[in-house]
């Protein structure tokens, strides 16, 4: 839902035959476990769901904010969730009022988010950008990303990495991840959830379960650790046990290319 | 009764320079464009546009110089991210200011379904600690009256002036039958003080009476029903016809600068005097290829005794 | 996931003495009589009842002594006046007394539609200065925080034990159509914590998803599905059989004393084993009256593109 | 959906060839006017409502709690609203709380009711009865009756008449009429609504605009003044215009007779 995700660089690591958008939605899919109950994004994340679903979580069902409810993927590659071939075959198509239903009785396991900014408690962006020169940068808004990050059980978000992007505090806080830090979420009065993963274009970041803070659990191929710290905004601690993101496998990405065919999404 | 009228006259009598309007509830489908462009046409002014998602149609208002005040969850186009009008007006003042009152989904979803049912609030769990919270009047941090411990965010109810709805069948009196995305459409057609449907297809009322589960809109609530075919192009309609993603994607490119812009409206809205006329515009062959491929009938459901 | 088992298995499964149980979801339509006559078979005691409307059904659930606590906004004979057993129980405490707490229609499925919101309550304008109000704890005055000059009632959510839907078709993970009266049928089937559908027919899934729009309630908050056809009788179920009115009337005359009633209970519960039983026991000549006339499909939709 | 409706007194005025339980449903019908949006009861109402549809009210619209939504009546007598034959045909089958919530955002002209006990301020109770004795009588409860006398426009209610069932002040107040007087709704916090007229087997009774007392407005044939005060249970006030009530027609009794053509409901 987030225009940040169109953003995702385009570039491929030079060594391999995948893309990064390809590696990121492999390692999304990755996060969803089989009858999980999860908010699906556009673009990337609906990408990682289909994917999750062919290979290792046949039963998790899809819920998208329009009001659909999904247990077999559509057909054909989406541009939006409310493409006609994201109704056929749905399991229900109901009021927005009733998905958010679910996930606001905590029925839903895990969202997927994008966001313009994301900060090192997992807050999220999607709002209003303050750039430097005091300019402002308007992005379409949360959309249902404000509320999942709220209410989801774990929020996966997926992100281009950049210093620019990834400051040490969002400037416009739109969708909660840990806020100041521990305790913070049920200080606010959020009965649940938090950032439980950051996938980036370089690595993936999960969140200390006592201090909330992001931390770098591994890192893709062929990039620098000090290429990802310089383009992390606050000083980004790594795993004691920092390792290399697993590849892509040929089976995931035969499948990811068969969903996406032309590379719309993940060139 | 028959409300049935043309969508000048439909604008002309129920939206007024000043007003509220929410027009696109099922999100990415049946999105009224026709109505959009007419009240461009017209000239209407200082609106106040409601939505949860809206697709490129409130961005066209937006540039057309008719909006004031956004209250949205989401303003973009969604295939492609940004849109250039609401970005310009919001950050260059161009064509002038507008206000925008940020909402998310669900608190959008929240307000419209109080106002839908006559209360004055709805309490949420959602948005404790977003700044949405902090920056909007009708989102307030109360307590539960049950467990004061509890905190809870109150959504204001709204009962925006007027809900415009592109639906695939209504009957004259404006009961309509709609399928596919439904999004908030059932509670914004109660919460709206003036409701104007239009339809792919105008049907006798036994059409919609053989199937009272699927009316989403019954007609006491519609002032005006308005027959539109490819009304919501280019956003799809379930059954009747798809997204035309080129169409979004060619905006999307055009809009970049204002000049662009203005080129895509005088083309696309001043250009056309109404949707037939755009659907000429259009061509026969982009509208067939739009059309749907293959029949998917849902299954027969028995209503009799 | 096929969640499909027998009517006395889902109930040895899912219902527990002490459960708060919500049935009658749909008012005077597809009441899930079968359920109901097998929870009186096992036994179950202690429970707490919800509804809006009851029909007989939670009558006899109190003759045969299952229950401890009614939560409802009518408990009666729907066609006929009063439901004796619940008489008895409240004036007499035969066969033992009873708690009462009593709802409005709105305020049960305010109950119920904050149950299933996942909020801790839902305000409404209704009841103020009612003796409903004044004898719920569930039921509270409050302000609205947005102007403290207006006066709502909170009623607090309810989020039953279990819930049993009676429906025309489901498939085995337990998504299902359901239409004619729907009540409160969505709302508690999202609220309840374990859901039991009961359906005329199982269909494939693929008929589910043939019409997404008719689903009322989806698999994921399923956790049984049993086949019981004609298990709403006397109750009717659109499209499927009508309702028999003779039956409530005959239930009405002889359940006017105590001892009609037991008889009535060895006759219809005890005696028989399973709803199959009961069909036959009815027998085919009045299975085959109250099956429908007269066949109305709703109009084709299209969902293809 | 009141069994208080079921109990209307089965006598029929000896001088002429109408039940009482027809006059009620004519004067019933009278108050229902044309493009009216009503919420209609069973039984005595239900027909009322039919019959002002066919004579003087084509385009009313009734509402029934149950989620139904009708501009064109039922092909059959209803014996409860969730009848089939009530739902073929119908404008919209939807949830009870969407059509609860026309009712409570006054969408809804007019409410039919029907209750154990009416009192001076148009209150009804249909919750419980405590008698002289000091035993109960349980009664079926408010179902939506305390709803639609809370949010209505305005409510007509259907009684026997007899000094039991109109006392002074209900035991119970299940469906707020005027409290106990003057500014009661306006205190307590009800916005709209009130009792307009209470139609009983001796005279239509209606409600003073200042007092909120009711008053007998019109007699029935044959129906004695002094026995409809010994059968009210507070000192009934009579109009300054004390009038009979109207006759049925010809035309209106042979459509009663048309829709319920056994007198199941007005024998």
């Amino acid at each position: 839902m987030s225009r940040a995700q169109a953003q995702i660089s385009m570039t491929s690591s030079p060594k391999s035959d995948y893309t990064m958008a390809e590696l990121m939605v492999v390692a999304a899919s990755r996060e969803i476990k089989d009858n999980e109950i999860v908010f699906v994004g556009m673009r990337l994340p609906l990408l990682a769901f289909l994917l999750a679903k062919r290979l290792h979580a046949p039963s998790a069902v899809a819920l998208f904010e329009n009001g659909v409810i999904r247990e077999s993927p559509a057909n054909e590659l989406l541009f939006t969730m409310g493409d006609p071939p994201n109704i056929l075959g749905a399991t229900m198509a109901t009021s927005m009022i009733t998905v958010m239903s679910l996930l606001q009785s905590g029925k839903v396991d895990v969202g997927f988010l994008g966001a313009g900014e994301v900060d090192k408690f997992g807050n999220l962006n999607s709002t209003l950008v303050i750039k430097q020169d005091g300019s402002k940068v308007r992005l379409p808004g949360s959309g249902g990303a404000a509320d999942i990050a709220s209410l989801a059980g774990r929020i996966v978000t997926l992100m281009d990495h950049s210093r620019k992007r990834l400051p040490e505090r969002v400037s416009y806080l739109t969708s909660p991840g840990y806020g100041s830090g521990p305790n913070w979420r049920e200080q606010v009065g959020l009965v649940r959830g938090g950032a439980d993963c950051l996938i980036t274009t370089k690595g993936i970041l999960r969140f200390d379960s006592e201090t909330k803070e992001a931390y770098l659990d591994t890192i893709h191929e062929n990039i620098d650790l000090k290429e990802i710290i310089s383009e992390t905004g606050w000083a980004l601690k790594t795993s004691d046990n920092l390792r290399k993101t697993s590849n892509p496998t040929d089976e995931e990405l035969s499948v990811v290319r068969e969903l996406d065919p032309n590379r719309f999404w993940t060139a | 009764m028959s409300k049935l009228i043309s969508m000048s006259e439909a604008i002309k009598s129920f939206v007024n320079s000043g007003d509220s309007l929410i027009a696109c509830t099922c999100m990415e489908q049946k999105i009224p464009f026709s109505a959009g462009h007419e009240i461009i046409r017209q000239g209407i002014k200082e609106l106040t546009l409601l939505c949860p998602i809206s697709d490129v149609l409130y961005d066209q208002m937006i540039g057309a110089g008719c909006v004031t005040r956004m209250m949205p969850a989401w303003v973009g186009n969604v295939m492609m991210g940004s849109a250039y009008n609401f970005r310009r007006a919001v950050e260059k003042n161009i064509p002038h200011p507008i206000e925008v009152i940020d909402y998310s989904n669900l608190t959008m979803a929240c307000a419209i379904h109080a106002g839908a049912m006559g209360i004055p609030y709805m309490p949420t769990r959602s948005l404790l600690g977003s700044d949405i919270l902090k920056g909007n009047d009708s989102l307030l941090e109360i307590n539960s009256p049950f467990d004061k411990s509890e905190r809870l965010c109150a959504v204001k109810a709204l009962n925006p002036d007027v809900g415009i709805f592109h639906v695939q069948r209504a009957d004259k009196n404006g009961s309509s039958h709609t399928w596919g995305n439904i999004g908030i459409t059932s509670d914004a057609a109660l919460a709206a003080k003036k409701v104007i449907i239009v339809a792919e297809e105008i049907v006798d009322s036994a059409v919609i009476e053989s199937d009272p589960n699927r009316t989403v809109i019954p007609g006491l609530v519609v002032d005006a029903v308005v027959h539109d075919p490819f009304g919501a192009h280019p956003s799809p309609v379930q059954g009747a016809y798809n997204r035309d993603h080129k169409f979004y994607t060619d905006y999307h490119q055009q809009t970049r600068e204002r000049d662009g812009f203005k080129r895509w409206l005088e083309e696309w809205v001043y250009g056309v005097e109404d949707r037939s006329d755009y659907c000429e515009k259009l061509g026969r062959d982009c509208l067939n290829s739009l059309k749907i491929k293959v029949s998917r009938p849902a299954v027969a459901t028995e209503f009799g005794y």
